[in-house]
C-alpha cells in the first residue's frame, strides 16, 4: 500500500458526531491506508462557514467540510476564484452512469450544485415535518388528519390551548437560527426567494406565508419559543404540536421516552399552491490541493453517501437518505417499515427543493433582518402586508448591499 | 448634664478561656479624674470598653448614676470617649466631625437626612445654633482655624483636640479617654497633658482615663488605680501610691528607674537581716519568712569610700547614666546584688565619683518599703507616717492649681 | 568644596532605571505587541471595506463611521448596552453593598456565604446559560410555575423583546454580585473598628445613620472602584448573549460587543467592526473617566 | 448573672441570616436544578424540576456517558495546562513590571503604567483579529500556545500587585541592598512572598476568566484535543438535536467544580489579598 | 574589618527646591559612637542615607577610612544598618533573617539559589558554618530561643535585637541606626540603651546613630551631634553640649523641660540688666543690644516668701507637677514671665509651698547661660569655667563604664 493519507474532515453540529464517529471508523476498516481525523466541529453550518472563510484567509483550510447547503453558493463563489475547492463532476462521471443512476436520485444530486456544476456529495438532507403528542391530540378528540392542513393544524392547537394543560402549537419561524423554516412557508405557498437580482417573494405566496404566521399566534396563541425551547417543551409533554427538522426523530423520541405517544406527520399542504419545501443539510465539499488527498476525499465522499454510510446517518439522526440503494430492505427497509415516523420526510421527496443561499455574505445578515420583521408581524406590530414590504425592502437592499 | 459617679461591682470579662477582668470592684467619684494605669494588656480597655458598653461584662455590674446600664447600647449611654487613634471621621472636616454627635442628639430621624433635612423647618436655626456652639468650642480648643480642614491634614496635636472637642461639646456625663497621648511625641504629650487636665477641671465631668505612662497618670490624676492582670492592686492619689505601694507589684511598676528590691529576713526583735546589716522592721513582718525591700533610687545615698560611715555597704560603679539635670548610677554591692541611684541637684553637684569606682552606699531605714512574701505591703515603721503628712502638704499644692 | 561628579551621580540613576527598564521589558514588549499593535491595525482597518476572505479591498476614509450614524441596529445596540450597564451595574453594586453588610458582622457563616455569592462567577457560564434557559422557560420554566403560582402572569423571560433584555441584565448582576461583595467586603475590612464605636457613641445605631454617615463616605473608594470595575465588566458582557439569546428576539438583546462580533464574523465586514470596535472602546474609555472624575469630588481622602 | 440583655442582638442577626439565607437560595437555584438533572434519566427532566430524582444512582451513569460522549478527561486536562500554564506566565511577565513600576525610578514610568490601566478596558474582541491573522501566518493556531500566549500579559495582574508591592517598606528593600542582594533577588525572595494573598487573589481572578473564557477558544482550537472545558461542553451540548441533558448536567458539574475548588482553597487569602491591597 | 572613620567635607542635598542639608562637616573617628540628634524634619535621616548610598549627595565628599565613597553602590560600602522599622524580612525566621547577610557575603550567586544551591558542593559545610556563627551571635543578643520564630512572632525589644544581629553579623566597617528605639515603649527603650552601648563597646564599630531622643543622646553616645536645619549646630561631648550649649537653639533642644529664657540688657560695667536686677555679663555682651539669659529649671532656686532675700523675684505657683522623685513647679514672675523650677531630692524633701502660693525665686548667676541677639553663646563669665570643670569629672566617670 501507499503511504497512509490523513484526511482533515471539518464537520458542523458538534452532536452530529454520533453518526460521524462511526462513518469514519467503518470507513477506516475498508481503506487502511485513509486516516480520518475530524476538526472540532463548529457550532453551526454559520459558524463552520466563517470558519471555513478564515482558514482560507491563513491558507489553512481542511481536506473536507460539510457545507449547509444554502452556503454552498458562497462557499463556491468565495473557494473557487482560489483554485480551492474541487469540482465533482468529473470525478462522478468518472465511476460511470449506471453507478450513478443506482445511487443518487437527480433531485438530490442537484442540492450540491452551484450554477449547473457538481460541486458536493449531498451527504444530510432534511424536510420539516410534523410532530404531534398523540395523547395530547386524542384528549381534545382530534387525530393526525387533522394536520394535513393549516387550518386542521391551527383548529386542533386552539383547542389544545383551550384545555388549559398544553400549549397548542409551535413553529418557531422567526427565532429560527436561519430562515428554513421561512423558506418553507414561501417554498411551499409555490413562491421562491429570489429569481434572478429581485427578490420574488412580494406577491402571493409571501402574503399566504405571512398572514398565516399571523393567524398562527392570534388563533391558537402559539408561544414565542426558539428552537431549544420547543423542543424542551414538546418533550415535556407541554407543547401539543411542533413544526421542526426530521433531523430530530431520534433525539425526540429519546427525550420522551415513552411519557407519551410521539407522531410524525407530513409538512401540512399548502394554502395556496404547489408546495415546494427547501432541503436542511449539508452536502460534503473537497478542498483538498494535493491530488493523493483528493482522490483519498473522493472515496470517503463515495462511502458517507453510499447505501451503508447513509444507513449510519440516517440512524444516527432521523435524516432522509440521499442514496436510492439506503431504502432497500437489506439497509433500512426494514427498520422503516418498523418506525413508520422516521418515514416521514422520505414521503416528501418529490416536492424537495434546494435550499436557498444569498448571493454574496449577506445571508446571515438578511436573516437577522427579516427576522425581526417576522417578529414584528407575528406580534401584531406591524400588519402582514406592511411587513411583506418591508420584508421584501430589506431583502433587495442587503442582497444588492453586498452584491 | 450633670456629672455622674460610676459604680462597678464584681466585673469580669472572659475572652475565650482567658480572664480578662477578674472581680474588678470599683468606684469613680463624680467630676473626678481618674487614671487607671497599668501594663499593656491589664485589661484598661476592655475594662473602658466595657462602660461605654461596646462589650458585655461576663459578670458584674455596673451602674453609672446609680442606675444599671446592662443592656443599654452605647449610644443611650450618654458617654464621650477619646480613642487612641482619636478616631475621627476622615471624610468629614473638624466642624463637620464636631457636629455631629450634636445633631444626631437633638435632631430626629428625618430632620438629619440630606436632602430632606434641609426642608423641613426648623433645622436650618438647629443647625445654624449647634454650628455657634462648635466655633465657640473651637475657640476654647484654640482649633478655630482649623475647622474647615480635613483631619488628614492636621497634625497629632490637633487631631488630638479635635477629639477631645468632638468628645465633650455634648455635655456628657462620663468621658472615657483610652491612652489619648500615646501617638503624640514627647514635647507635644507634655503640652497636653497641661491642656487636658484644665480643660476637666473647668468642665467638672467626671473622667475614667487609661493610660500606661506613669508620669501621664502621677501628673494628671486625682486619684489613680493601678491594674495588673484583670485585678485592682491599689487606687488612691498618685503620690500616696507612688509612695505609700501596698504590692511590690505597684511599687516596681511605678518610678523610673524600676524601685530597688533587696532580699530581706526577719531576725525578731524588730529587726530585718538585710545583706548582713540590721534594719527596724514593721511589726507585720514577724509573720513572713522572708521579704522584699524597696528602695527608691533617689532614696538611695552615695558617699565617697571613706565617706559617710553611717552606709553600709560598699558598692562598684558600673555604669552612670548622665541626662544633664540628673544622672543615674548603677552600681553592684559586693555580693553582686544590683542597686540602682539617682543623682539630682546638689548631690549631683556635690558627686564626684572616685577613681577606682568604689563608693559607700545606703539608705534611710525609713525611707524603705517592706513587703512580706506574698507581696503585700507590711504596715509601715512609724517614721515612714512622718513622710506620709509631707506627701500630704504636696497634695494640697497640686489642689491649689485649679 | 567639591561637587560630586555629575556623572557618578548620574551613572547610579542610570543603573536604577536601567534595572526598572529590563524589569518591565517583557511586559512592555508583549503590550506593543499584544494591545498596542493589534489595536492599531484595528484602528488602520475602521478606514477601510476590508471583509474577511476577500482578495480586494479599499480605503474608504470615514465611510465605516458615517454607516454608523444611518444603521439603526448599531445605534439600537448602543441603547441596549447602556440599558444592560444601567441595570446590571446598579443591581450588581447595591445588592454587593448590601450582602456585604449582613455578611460583615456574621461570624460563623462568613465564609460559607462568601463562597456562595461567589460562586457564580467562578462558574463557566456556558454551563449554566443552559439551566437558566430552562429555568426561564416561558412555559415550563419553574420560575414561571411559581410566578404562577403568585398570581402573576406568565413572563416570556428570553423570548419577549421586552424582557429579554432586562433579564440578561439580570443575570449579568448575577454573575457580578459575588465580585462586587467579596470587593466591599474587603473595603469594610479596611474601615478601623475605632471609626465605628465612635459612631456608636455619637449616637449613631447601628442603622441607617451610621451606614449614610461613616460607613458609605468611608467606603468611598472602593465603590468607585467597584463601579468602575463592574461597568467595565457590564459593557464587556458578551457570554450570556452568545448563549441565551443570539442577540435575539427581534434584535432586543444586540449589544454593541454582540454587534461588533456579528459583523466581523457572521457577516464578515471587517472594516465597519473595526470601526465598531474603536467607538465601544471610546465608549468605555469615556464612561469610566466620568465616572472618575464624578466620583472624584466626592471622595474624601 | 450577666444581665445584659440579649434580644436586639439576636434578632438583628435572625434577620440578617434569613435575608441572606433567602438571597443564597435564589443564587444556588440554578446549581440546585443543575445538580437535581444530573440524576435523572432524560424522561424525568422535564416534568417536575425541582421534585427529588427517582433514582439518584443515575448520577454515575450520566458522569460515564459524560466521559464516554466527549474526551472530557482531556477537555479539564487541557483547562488545567492553560489555566496553570497562564498563570504562571502571567505572574513572570507581571511580578518583575509591578515590581518595577512600584519600587524603581525610570523614565517613561508613569507612562507605562497609564497605559496599563488603559489596557484594563480593552476586551479581547477587539485585537483578536490581528492576533488571530498573526498566530495563523506562523502556523500557531490549534495549539497550547495560542490558547496561552495572547493573554501572557495581564494588565490587571500588573495593577494589582504594583499596588500591593507599594506597601513593601522600603527599609527593608534598602536594607537588602545593603546586604548584598541583587535586584532580582530582592523582588523574588522578599517582595513576592510577602504579596502571597495579592497573588491568591490574582489567581482566583485569572483561573475564573481563563478556565471558563468559550470566545478565543472557539476562535483558535479545531481539534477536539485542543478543547478547553467550556469548549468541550459546548461540542457536547446538542445544538440542533434538542438536549440530553442529564449527562450534559453531569458533564456541567465537572467543569464547574475545579474552579469552585480552587476559590475554596485560596478564599482566605483571596479575601486577605484584597483587602491588603486596598484597592483604594 | 577594622572600624573606619568617616569624613564629611561640605555635605550638601537639596530635594528640588528643598535645602535639606546645607555643607555639613562632620569628622566620626574610629570606633565611636556618635549621636546625630535634633528635631524631626532636620536631615539626620538623609545624612544617614547618604552615607548608606542610598541618596546621592548634591555637593560635598564622604570619605570612608580615607576612601571617597562616590559612585560606591550600598551593597560594596560594607556598612550595616539598622532602621526603625526594623526592616526585618518578614517571611523569614530569625535564623534565616541573620544567616542572609553572611549567605549574600559568603556564598556566590548559585550556589545561594534555593534548589540548586543545596547540590553544588561545599555549599553545605558554608551554610553550616553559618548557621554556627548565627547562633553564637544570638547567644549574645540572647534571643537563642526564638531563632525560628518569624519577624511577627517577636516584640518589640525581640525584633530590635534581631534587627542589630542581623546588622553586625557580619562585622561591617560602619555601623548606622536610624531611630532604632523609636517604636519601642519606655521601659524596653531604657534597657535597651545600656544592651546596645554595651554592644558597641564590645565590638568597637564606628556607628552613627540618629535620634530626636535627647536621653537616648545624653546616655549613649561618646559625642553628640545636634543637627538643626540642615546645618551642624554643635559638637562635642554629650554633658559639655547640655551644660555648655554654643547656641540657643541648642540651650533649647536640650533639656526637659526646656531651658527658661528671660531677657536682658546689657547695661555696661560688666552688668546685664534682667527684670529689674543686676547680673554680671561676659565680656562680650557689651556688643550686643539685648541678650537672652538661659537658665536650666534644675537651676532655678525657689524659697518662702520671707526666706532667703538673695532671690530677687517674687512669683506666684501656678501649677505644680510631681512625678513622685521630682516635682515640676510652673511659676508666674510679677511681670508676667512664666519659669519653671525642677525640685528634687532634698530641694523637694524641703520644699513646702506656702497657703498663697507666693515664693521667693532666683538663681545663682554663674548657672546662666548667655545668648545674644543671633543666638550664639557670648563667652562663658569665669565662675561658669569652674563648673565646667565638674562636668569633666562626670565625663571621666562615663568614660569608666566600659
Ligand atoms: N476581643 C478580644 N478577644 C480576645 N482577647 C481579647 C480581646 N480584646 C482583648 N483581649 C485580650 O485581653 C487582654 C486585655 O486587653 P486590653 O486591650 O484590655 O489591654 P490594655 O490593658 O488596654 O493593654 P494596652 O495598654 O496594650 O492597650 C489582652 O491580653 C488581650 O489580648
Ligand atoms: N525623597 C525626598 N524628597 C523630598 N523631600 C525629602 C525627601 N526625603 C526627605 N525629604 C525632606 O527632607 C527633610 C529632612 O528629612 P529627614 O528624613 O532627613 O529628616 P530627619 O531629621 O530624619 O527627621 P525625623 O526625625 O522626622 O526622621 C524633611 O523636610 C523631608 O520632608
Ligand atoms: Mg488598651
Ligand atoms: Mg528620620
Amino acid at each position: 500500500a501507499a503511504e497512509t493519507v490523513t484526511l482533515d474532515v471539518q464537520y458542523a453540529w458538534p452532536s452530529h458526531k454520533r453518526f460521524h464517529e462511526p462513518l469514519a471508523e467503518a470507513f477506516m476498516k475498508e481503506h487502511p491506508d485513509i486516516k480520518i481525523r475530524y476538526l472540532a466541529p463548529a457550532a453551526s453550518y454559520t459558524d463552520g462557514q466563517q470558519r471555513i472563510l478564515r482558514s482560507a484567509v491563513t491558507g489553512a483550510l481542511p481536506d473536507i467540510w460539510y457545507s449547509g447547503y444554502n452556503y454552498l453558493g458562497e462557499l463556491v463563489r468565495t473557494l473557487e476564484p482560489r483554485g480551492e475547492i474541487a469540482e465533482l463532476g468529473p470525478l462522478l462521471a468518472a465511476e460511470g452512469a449506471d453507478w450513478l443512476k443506482a445511487n443518487y436520485a437527480d433531485t438530490v444530486l442537484r442540492l450540491g450544485q452551484v450554477d449547473g456544476r457538481q460541486w458536493g456529495m449531498p451527504l444530510t438532507s432534511s424536510t420539516p415535518i410534523v410532530y404531534y403528542n398523540k395523547d395530547l391530540l386524542a384528549s381534545v378528540g382530534e387525530s393526525a388528519d387533522a394536520l394535513r392542513t393549516w387550518d386542521g393544524i391551527i383548529g386542533a392547537a386552539r383547542k389544545i390551548t383551550a384545555s388549559g394543560s398544553a400549549d397548542g402549537m409551535s413553529y418557531a419561524v422567526n427565532e429560527w437560527g436561519d430562515d428554513w423554516l421561512w423558506q418553507a412557508l414561501i417554498l411551499n405557498a409555490g413562491g421562491e426567494m429570489m429569481s434572478g437580482e429581485t427578490v420574488a417573494f412580494g406577491g402571493e405566496s409571501g402574503r399566504s406565508a405571512v398572514s398565516l404566521i399571523r393567524r398562527l399566534v392570534t388563533e391558537t396563541h402559539m408561544p414565542f419559543l426558539d428552537e431549544d425551547q420547543a423542543i424542551q417543551q414538546f418533550a415535556a409533554g407541554k407543547l401539543g404540536i411542533f413544526i421542526g427538522s426530521t433531523a430530530e426523530v431520534r433525539v425526540m423520541g429519546d427525550a420522551i421516552g415513552g411519557k407519551f405517544g410521539l407522531g410524525t406527520a407530513p409538512y401540512p399542504a399548502p394554502v395556496k399552491g404547489a408546495g415546494g419545501l427547501p432541503v436542511g443539510g449539508s452536502a460534503a465539499v473537497i478542498l483538498a490541493q494535493d491530488p493523493a488527498k483528493r482522490k483519498a476525499a473522493w472515496e470517503f465522499l463515495k462511502f458517507i453517501t453510499g447505501p451503508a454510510g447513509q444507513k449510519t446517518v440516517v440512524l444516527g439522526s432521523g435524516y432522509m437518505p440521499t442514496n436510492l440503494q439506503t431504502v432497500r430492505s437489506d439497509y433500512l427497509g426494514q427498520f422503516y417499515a418498523a418506525h413508520p415516523d422516521w418515514t416521514t420526510s422520505v414521503g416528501q421527496w418529490p416536492i424537495a427543493r434546494p435550499w436557498f443561499g444569498y448571493p454574496g455574505a449577506s445571508g446571515p445578515r438578511i436573516w437577522d433582518e427579516q427576522k425581526v420583521v417576522l417578529s414584528q408581524i407575528m406580534r401584531g406590530e406591524v400588519t402582514p402586508e406592511a411587513g411583506l414590504a418591508a420584508l421584501v425592502e430589506v431583502t433587495a437592499r442587503l442582497a444588492k448591499a453586498t452584491n | 448634664m450633670m456629672p455622674a459617679d460610676v459604680e462597678i461591682r464584681g466585673l469580669s470579662k472572659r475572652f475565650g478561656a482567658a480572664d480578662v477582668l477578674r472581680a474588678v470592684d470599683l468606684d469613680v467619684r463624680s467630676g473626678e479624674l481618674l487614671c487607671l494605669l497599668g501594663p499593656s494588656g491589664c485589661g484598661k480597655s476592655t475594662l473602658l470598653r466595657i462602660l461605654a458598653g461596646f462589650e458585655e461584662p461576663s459578670a458584674g455590674t455596673v451602674s453609672i448614676a446609680g442606675r444599671s446600664v446592662a443592656g443599654v447600647p452605647p449610644s443611650e449611654r450618654d458617654i464621650a470617649m477619646v480613642f487612641q487613634s482619636f478616631a475621627l471621621y476622615p471624610h468629614m472636616s473638624v466642624r463637620a466631625n464636631m457636629m455631629t454627635p450634636l445633631i444626631m442628639s437633638r435632631l430626629p430621624f428625618w430632620s438629619r437626612q440630606p436632602l430632606l433635612g434641609t426642608l423641613l423647618p426648623g433645622v436650618r436655626a438647629a443647625r445654624r445654633e449647634i454650628g455657634l456652639e462648635v466655633e465657640r468650642l473651637a475657640g476654647q480648643l484654640r482649633i478655630e482655624a482649623l475647622l474647615d480642614r480635613k483631619p488628614a491634614q492636621l497634625s497629632g496635636g490637633q487631631k488630638q483636640r479635635v477629639a477631645i472637642g468632638r468628645a465633650i461639646i455634648r455635655q456628657p456625663r462620663l468621658f472615657l479617654m483610652d491612652e489619648p497621648l500615646s501617638s503624640l511625641d514627647a514635647g507635644l504629650r507634655s503640652e497636653m497633658r497641661g491642656e487636658l487636665v484644665a480643660l476637666q477641671r473647668r468642665l467638672g465631668v467626671t473622667t475614667v482615663y487609661v493610660t500606661h505612662d506613669q508620669t501621664e497618670a502621677m501628673t494628671m490624676a486625682d486619684r489613680i488605680v493601678v491594674m495588673m492582670d484583670g485585678r485592682v492592686l491599689q487606687a488612691g492619689a498618685p503620690l500616696a501610691v507612688f509612695h505609700e505601694p501596698q504590692h511590690v507589684a505597684v511599687a516596681r511598676f511605678l518610678g523610673t528607674p524600676a524601685i530597688n528590691l533587696l532580699p530581706g529576713v526577719p531576725a525578731g526583735q524588730g529587726r530585718i537581716v538585710c545583706l548582713g546589716h540590721c534594719l527596724p522592721a514593721p511589726a507585720a513582718a514577724e509573720g513572713s519568712r522572708s521579704v522584699s525591700i524597696g528602695v527608691r533610687p533617689e532614696d538611695v545615698r552615695i558617699a565617697a569610700r571613706d565617706g559617710d560611715p553611717a552606709l553600709p555597704w560598699r558598692a562598684a560603679i558600673g555604669r552612670i547614666e548622665q541626662t544633664g539635670h540628673e544622672a543615674l548610677a548603677y552600681l553592684t554591692l559586693e555580693d553582686g546584688t544590683g542597686l540602682v541611684a539617682r543623682l539630682a541637684g546638689e548631690a549631683l553637684a556635690r558627686f564626684a565619683p572616685p577613681a577606682d569606682g568604689i563608693v559607700r552606699v545606703g539608705f534611710d531605714p525609713r525611707d524603705a518599703k517592706i513587703f512580706g512574701e506574698d507581696g503585700v505591703r507590711l504596715a509601715p515603721a512609724p517614721a515612714a507616717a512622718a513622710r506620709l503628712a509631707l506627701t500630704a502638704v504636696g497634695l494640697t499644692a497640686r489642689g491649689g492649681r485649679a | 568644596m567639591t561637587a560630586i561628579s555629575p556623572t557618578l551621580r548620574r551613572r547610579s540613576e542610570q543603573a536604577e532605571a536601567l534595572r526598572g527598564f529590563a524589569l518591565a521589558a517583557p511586559a512592555i514588549l508583549l503590550l506593543a505587541l499584544l494591545v498596542v499593535a493589534p489595536l492599531l491595525v484595528v484602528f488602520g482597518l475602521s478606514f477601510t471595506d476590508y471583509s474577511l476572505g476577500a482578495r480586494h479591498w479599499a480605503f474608504t476614509g470615514l465611510g465605516n463611521y458615517a454607516r454608523i450614524l444611518g444603521d439603526p441596529r448599531a445605534l439600537g445596540a448602543v441603547g441596549h448596552t447602556l440599558v444592560y450597564v444601567l441595570v446590571a451595574v446598579p443591581l450588581s453594586v447595591l445588592l454587593g453593598l448590601m450582602l456585604a453588610l449582613l455578611i460583615q458582622e456574621r461570624v460563623r457563616l462568613r465564609r460559607a456565604y462568601e463562597v456562595v455569592f461567589f460562586l457564580p462567577a467562578t462558574s463557566t457560564f456556558i454551563a449554566m446559560a443552559i439551566v437558566w434557559q430552562f429555568l426561564l422557560h416561558g412555559r415550563i420554566g419553574p420560575i414561571n410555575a411559581w410566578l404562577a403560582w403568585l398570581g402573576v402572569g406568565r413572563i416570556d423571560f428570553l423570548t419577549d423583546p421586552a424582557t429579554a433584555l432586562p433579564t440578561l441584565a439580570a443575570i449579568g448582576a448575577w454573575q457580578l454580585v459575588g465580585q462586587t461583595t467579596v470587593l466591599f467586603l474587603a473595603g469594610l475590612a479596611g474601615v478601623p473598628a475605632d471609626i465605628h464605636d465612635a459612631a456608636a457613641l455619637d449616637g449613631m445605631g447601628r442603622g441607617w445613620d451610621r451606614f449614610l454617615r461613616v460607613t458609605l463616605p468611608l467606603l468611598g473608594p472602593t465603590v468607585l472602584f467597584v463601579v468602575v470595575t463592574t461597568t467595565i465588566t457590564a459593557f464587556q458582557a458578551f457570554d450570556s448573549i452568545a448563549a441565551l439569546t443570539r442577540g435575539g428576539p427581534a434584535g432586543s438583546t444586540e449589544t454593541l460587543l454582540y454587534k461588533i462580533y456579528l459583523e466581523a464574523y457572521q457577516y464578515t465586514a471587517m472594516g465597519y467592526a473595526a470601526a465598531l470596535s474603536i467607538l465601544f472602546l471610546a465608549a468605555i474609555a469615556l464612561f469610566s473617566l466620568v465616572q472618575i472624575v464624578l466620583a472624584d469630588k466626592r471622595i474624601h481622602y | 448573672m450577666a444581665p445584659a440583655n440579649p434580644l436586639p442582638r439576636l434578632t438583628r442577626s435572625i434577620g440578617a441570616n434569613a435575608v441572606l439565607l433567602g438571597l443564597a437560595g435564589l443564587v444556588l437555584l440554578p446549581y440546585a436544578w443543575m445538580a437535581l438533572t444530573a440524576m435523572r434519566a432524560p424522561s424525568e427532566i422535564f416534568s417536575d424540576p425541582f421534585g427529588l430524582p427517582h433514582d439518584p444512582g443515575i448520577l454515575v451513569d450520566n458522569i460515564r456517558r459524560a466521559f464516554a460522549a466527549v474526551p472530557m478527561a482531556r477537555f479539564l486536562l487541557n483547562g488545567l495546562v492553560v489555566t496553570a500554564g497562564l498563570l504562571m506566565l502571567q505572574l513572570a511577565v507581571a511580578v518583575p513590571c509591578a515590581y518595577a513600576l512600584a519600587k524603581l525610578r525610570f523614565a517613561g514610568k508613569s507612562a507605562l503604567f497609564a497605559l496599563i490601566v488603559a489596557a484594563l478596558c480593552v476586551p479581547i474582541q477587539v485585537p483578536m483579529l490581528p492576533i488571530y491573522i498573526v498566530l495563523a501566518s506562523l502556523k500557531a493556531l490549534d495549539s497550547y500556545f495560542a490558547l496561552i500566549f495572547p493573554f501572557v500579559l495581564s494588565p490587571f495582574a500588573i495593577f494589582l500587585l504594583r499596588q500591593q508591592f507599594r506597601a513593601f517598606p522600603d527599609e527593608i528593600i534598602q536594607a537588602a541592598r545593603l546586604d548584598g542582594f541583587s535586584e532580582v533577588e530582592i523582588m523574588l525572595r522578599l517582595v513576592v512572598p510577602s504579596a502571597r494573598p495579592a497573588i491568591a487573589a490574582f489567581a482566583v481572578f485569572s483561573i475564573t476568566a481563563h478556565w471558563n473564557d468559550l470566545y478565543w477558544p472557539l476562535i483558535v482550537v479545531s481539534s477536539e484535543t485542543m478543547a478547553t472545558p467550556p469548549l468541550g461542553l459546548m461540542f457536547f451540548r446538542d445544538g440542533d438535536l434538542g438536549t440530553d441533558y442529564g449527562p450534559l448536567m453531569a458533564g456541567a458539574i465537572l467543569i464547574v467544580a475545579p474552579v469552585m475548588l480552587v476559590f475554596l482553597l485560596a478564599q482566605r487569602q483571596f479575601i486577605r489579598g484584597l483587602t491588603m491591597t486596598g484597592l483604594r
